[in-house]
């Protein structure tokens, strides 16, 4: 065991899966040489050498179709995205090449996107941005977003194992903030499981990434006020572990759903449209989505403190759905 | 280029096998046998046939739409396709897709996107886990002149010449995208001069010059094997038809087609074969004969498979499904 | 009044407002001298010229973002994408540049986008998709889906005039199979509000585009049974029209969210959400979402059938729903 | 080119202001008092100075980030600069964006999106538009040597050069994106060799001399204004700093900064005005003078200015909302 930061996790995966496996390698802008806008790789270029960390052009498009093409003839490529904000122009070959290669002609696509993503750094509209939402309507994807260091180890492992193209998002804001203990031994977190990182018996809050500890703090507030809420952490955002929520929520009755990005189509209203097939009989209150309004992120301080949900929103809607 | 015998025959017979399997596509369309769209190659066969053909059995084409030949010279056999074209279970992909939106990795075939010129940076990938793995491998990727107006080919050739990878970038130039001539498509003269840009060297070929078009690929492909990097191929040539059997295309002047009628590549190619002394008439019928059993015990084949049941298409979304 | 249809519908409103308005132009493949791949454009470049008729390139990034600069001039560019499948390739100029202007500095940003979706031409994956799901979670988008000659008309001309970037979703099964009168006079459908096309006591069936007609048909059938369905035409996508929802559920008390997308993470999933928090009041059972399932669009005959919503599909929710 | 001294002189001007405002940017970064990150263009002012100086007021550019010599020149006054920085409601975008991400229309400055190149088609829109309606006015764009790479480039100078839209490309070769060279960037010596795809001319100017590349940016302007299409100028030059505030530059060699510091555009254009006698040494001084109380005011007008309310963040996301 040893307490390695989050950033430190996803560091020790791709090292020791580059160094279990040999198909394994990197791709992605300034990651190599000088070891990544985050330094997720620093010192990769000195150990791997420069084929296995490889400084692309800056063309996203570019660089993942390849990883897409390495993919298909067995390799195991690893694409970092310097930023989440712009896999969008990568999105074409993600979602039309990458995601439907194995439906269409049996391609297998290995792929690992890493995605840096969420507000944190107060980088405004273009450096802020969780865009998991693009890519939730996109059969033959998957996407995973860890909210810890040992998920984030586990996750990555089991995505970089996985024979399927897989987002990876991770949370800038956890990058250097949070702390936690992991094996030192292998292992790997299974992809499609979500996690109670809290349980509880009112209400379930169901979350991912970085809202997770917004949830994990409002329950605490809670707490005092005689409000136990269980905390589930998605961990996989698609595909969704169905019986996860819905063993939750059986639980509980109630429900909120925290998100970052913005409202409408995200990964929260796929979440409440499943409880509310599924779970309508045991449902005993509205479901409340807590996430960022929609609006691009805003520059500003006050605004950019308004836009993102906050424990104290949790607070309050715990309390309505308690008092329903 | 000293090309033997029996790869001479072997252009004219995958040149003429593309023909004949894609007059029947054409007869089966328009019978409504084949749903969808039905686009084929005729007259420019001999782009796909020749840079196919000058392929070692361990490279990797990333084909696109126009290349049944190259198809069919991979490996892809006229059953398996035909039952692709009428969506049965025996199809290369088993029905899920149509025509030759088919790949079949195990014979280095990558399944062609509709969107033009995304397969041009997969060839990059694949070129470059050849270069990373040490392999004397090579990818070879072909669109259309439309296509390469597109950004993933500039991001593709670009990254292709950095890396230095052994991939060679076919251009099939058939003076028409869709009904964009190339004169609105782009303001250079030909399509090769693209390749400056990233100091790729470049060919043109006359595309309905099979010979020409399998000499000149060979040549890339020994040039990128040997660790020299990639080549772009332009072939000149001309769409006999409309874009696809839907399109009657009046946009295309007539005398052009009267043209390039004359040289329509599998004449161009008896022509040669015969009077280089390398076959006889005989020899070519003989071929030819063979060709049209192949192609009718192809269709009973692919009239006689099965459907695939409307619920396999719930199968095979993941490769690793949860 | 004269009888049109739906793809006759379009090409008049792009007429009308291109003669009303000389900022109004179009840009696509194959639009120009040849009247476009389904032949809306017909006979326009003869009648409005090259110039404002545009052959571009093969190129929907750069066509997509030269109309965005159009707009910023003043101009009001209606981009065709020949399929809406290839939208994907314009994807990052049209939610980080074309959605976000106005917000982030003000850039008033009057583009349409003109998208051929779903199925109906047995296309396979790359010629029959649905990708509304891809800009649902884009704020400063706006979309719209019309069913019939009416609306197709009325919602383009409304889109045309609109200030903001509009994705204008043409349903290709609908182009001449669905007929319909419309005015002589000029008229706009405003964007931002749905319609109740059949009004019923039992059901409500939340739906847009071509699935409407399955909606109408399963109503019929419905009848028979004595169980009423009201059907209600979303028309505009984003932003939902949530009274519009609502009134509708209010009165039955239940509803069907139909539609051709894949499942998950679709319109679908967000009409579900917001009304489990907004009416879980007046509901009174589980909310059913019918829709392809998550896959790629299949190509053979069977399989395609297999996966697009059926009539009876509805007709089966529909008793369960009237049993609960 | 002749040109009149009060126009060398506003040339001397905006490249003082840039200077001096970003190093006051750069202060404030470092106080924690700029949120986010701090990009300037230190050493490279000539670059934008030049290219916007030579517009004229109808003329419209789409800049990039390291372009605040641009937004000056464009009347981007140093009181919403400053507060845009800060984040003030009076700042340029009123809080919605931070440092030069942002774009005044009456100016004929459009707002610059991160993703690089993306302003590049945006800018070719604006020049078609001024092409349908017959207006003698110019569009320029620029973008750095990385931002060539991506698929919007090629996209956007193909069309431009089919169309003969009125766009000028001016390009920032600094030698770097991020921590990538050149050389890992692109197979080619100069990005110019990029043009050649595209029929487009193009120059290669020295991106430290304000004048050769205000020059160059007037005559391809002329030209566009003509009607005879784009040119790509490429600019060289270096920069002098890290990527943004947090990067050290490491991996740049020492050397070629040092070599780079002699060839300061600033210290370049005060040499050249001064030993071309279109100036004093004392004139200098004024303008410097002038230009630092600019910025005092500036700044104090920023500090003075209030934030925007939490609840402003909902305002504004649609031209009409519904
Ligand atoms: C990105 C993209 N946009 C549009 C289309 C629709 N489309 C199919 S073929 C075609 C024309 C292709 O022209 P070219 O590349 O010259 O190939 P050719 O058909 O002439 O062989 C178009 C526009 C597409 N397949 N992909
Ligand atoms: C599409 C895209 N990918 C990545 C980034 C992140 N990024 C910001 S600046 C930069 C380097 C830019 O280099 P260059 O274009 O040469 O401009 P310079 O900074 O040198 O002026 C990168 C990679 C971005 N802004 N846009
Ligand atoms: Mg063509
Ligand atoms: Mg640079």
């Amino acid at each position: 065991m040893a307490e390695v930061t989050y950033l430190e996790a996803i560091s020790q995966a791709l090292d020791e899966e580059m160094t279990r496996d040999s198909n394994v390698f990197l791709l992605g802008e300034d990651i190599g040489y000088y070891g990544g806008a985050f330094r997720v790789t620093e010192g990769f270029y000195e150990k791997f050498g420069q084929w296995r960390v490889i400084d692309t052009p800056l063309s996203e498009s570019g660089f993942t179709g390849a990883a897409v093409g390495a993919a298909l003839m067995g390799m195991r490529p690893v694409v970092e995205m310097q930023f989440a904000d712009f896999i969008s122009c990568a999105f074409d070959q993600i979602v039309n090449v990458a995601a439907k290669n194995f439906y269409r002609w049996g391609g297998k696509t290995p792929i690992v996107i890493r995605a840096p993503f969420g507000d944190s750094v107060h980088g405004g509209a273009f450096h802020s941005q969780c865009p998991e939402g693009f890519f939730f309507n996109v059969p033959g994807l998957k996407m995973v977003a860890p909210s810890n260091p040992y998920d984030a180890k586990g996750l990555l492992k089991a995505s970089i194992r996985d024979d399927d193209p897989v987002i990876y998002f991770e949370h800038k804001f956890l990058y250097r903030r949070i702390k936690g203990n992991i094996p030192d031994e292998d292992y790997v977190v299974p992809l499609g499981k979500a996690k109670v990182v809290r349980e509880g018996a009112d209400i379930s809050v169901i979350t991912y990434s970085a809202m997770v500890h917004v949830a994990l703090e409002a329950a605490q507030v809670l707490e005092a006020e005689g409000i136990s809420l269980e905390v589930v952490d998605l961990r996989t955002l698609l595909p969704l572990d169905k019986n996860g929520i819905y063993d939750s929520v059986k639980k509980t009755s109630k429900a909120i759903i925290l998100y970052e990005a913005t409202r409408t189509g995200g990964v929260g209203a796929e979440v409440a449209a499943l409880l509310s097939e599924d779970m309508f009989d045991h449902l005993d209150g509205p479901l409340i989505r807590i996430s960022a309004p929609d609006t691009p992120v805003p520059y500003s301080p006050p605004m950019e403190e308004f836009y993102m949900p906050r424990v104290e929103d949790v607070v309050k809607a715990a309390r309505r759905l308690a008092a329903y | 280029m000293n090309i033997e015998k029996k790869d001479l025959l072997q252009l004219y017979y995958y040149l003429k096998l593309t023909r004949r399997i894609e007059d029947r596509v054409t007869a089966l369309y328009r019978q409504g046998r084949i749903l969808g769209g039905a686009w084929t190659s005729n007259g420019m066969e001999a782009i796909s046939v020749g840079y196919a053909c000058a392929l070692e059995k361990n490279d990797v084409i990333a084909p696109y739409f126009r290349d049944m030949g190259a198809f069919l010279a991979r490996g892809i056999t006229p059953k398996r396709i035909m039952a692709q074209y009428l969506g049965k279970k025996t199809g290369v992909t088993g029905g899920k897709e149509g025509n030759v939106h088919a790949g079949d990795i195990n014979l280095g075939v990558l399944g062609f996107p509709s969107h033009l010129a995304d397969n041009y940076p997969v060839a990059v990938g694949v070129a470059l886990s050849f270069k990373i793995r040490g392999e004397r491998r090579v990818a070879a990727a072909c669109t259309g002149e439309g296509g390469t107006s597109r950004g993933d080919f500039h991001e593709a050739l670009n990254m292709a010449s950095v890396w230095k990878v052994p991939v060679v970038f076919i251009c099939n130039n058939n003076q028409y995208a869709y009904s964009t001539p190339v004169r609105i498509q782009m303001a250079i003269k030909d399509v090769a001069e693209r390749a400056v840009a990233y100091a790729i060297p470049s060919e043109i070929v006359d595309g309905n010059d099979v010979v020409a078009v399998y000499s000149a690929a060979k040549k890339a492909y020994d040039r990128a094997r040997a660790g020299d990097g990639p080549t772009f191929i332009e072939c000149k040539t001309m769409r006999m038809h409309g874009h696809s059997e839907h399109d009657a295309a009046k946009y295309v002047p007539r005398e052009l087609l009267e043209e390039w009628k004359k040289k329509d590549p599998i004449i161009n190619m008896e022509r040669y074969l015969i009077s280089n002394k390398v076959s006889t008439e005989e020899e070519l019928v003989n071929i030819d004969g063979r060709i049209k059993k192949e192609i009718e015990e192809a269709e009973e084949f692919a009239e006689k498979s099965p459907l695939p049941e409307g619920k396999e298409a719930l199968e095979g979304v993941y490769a690793s499904p949860i």
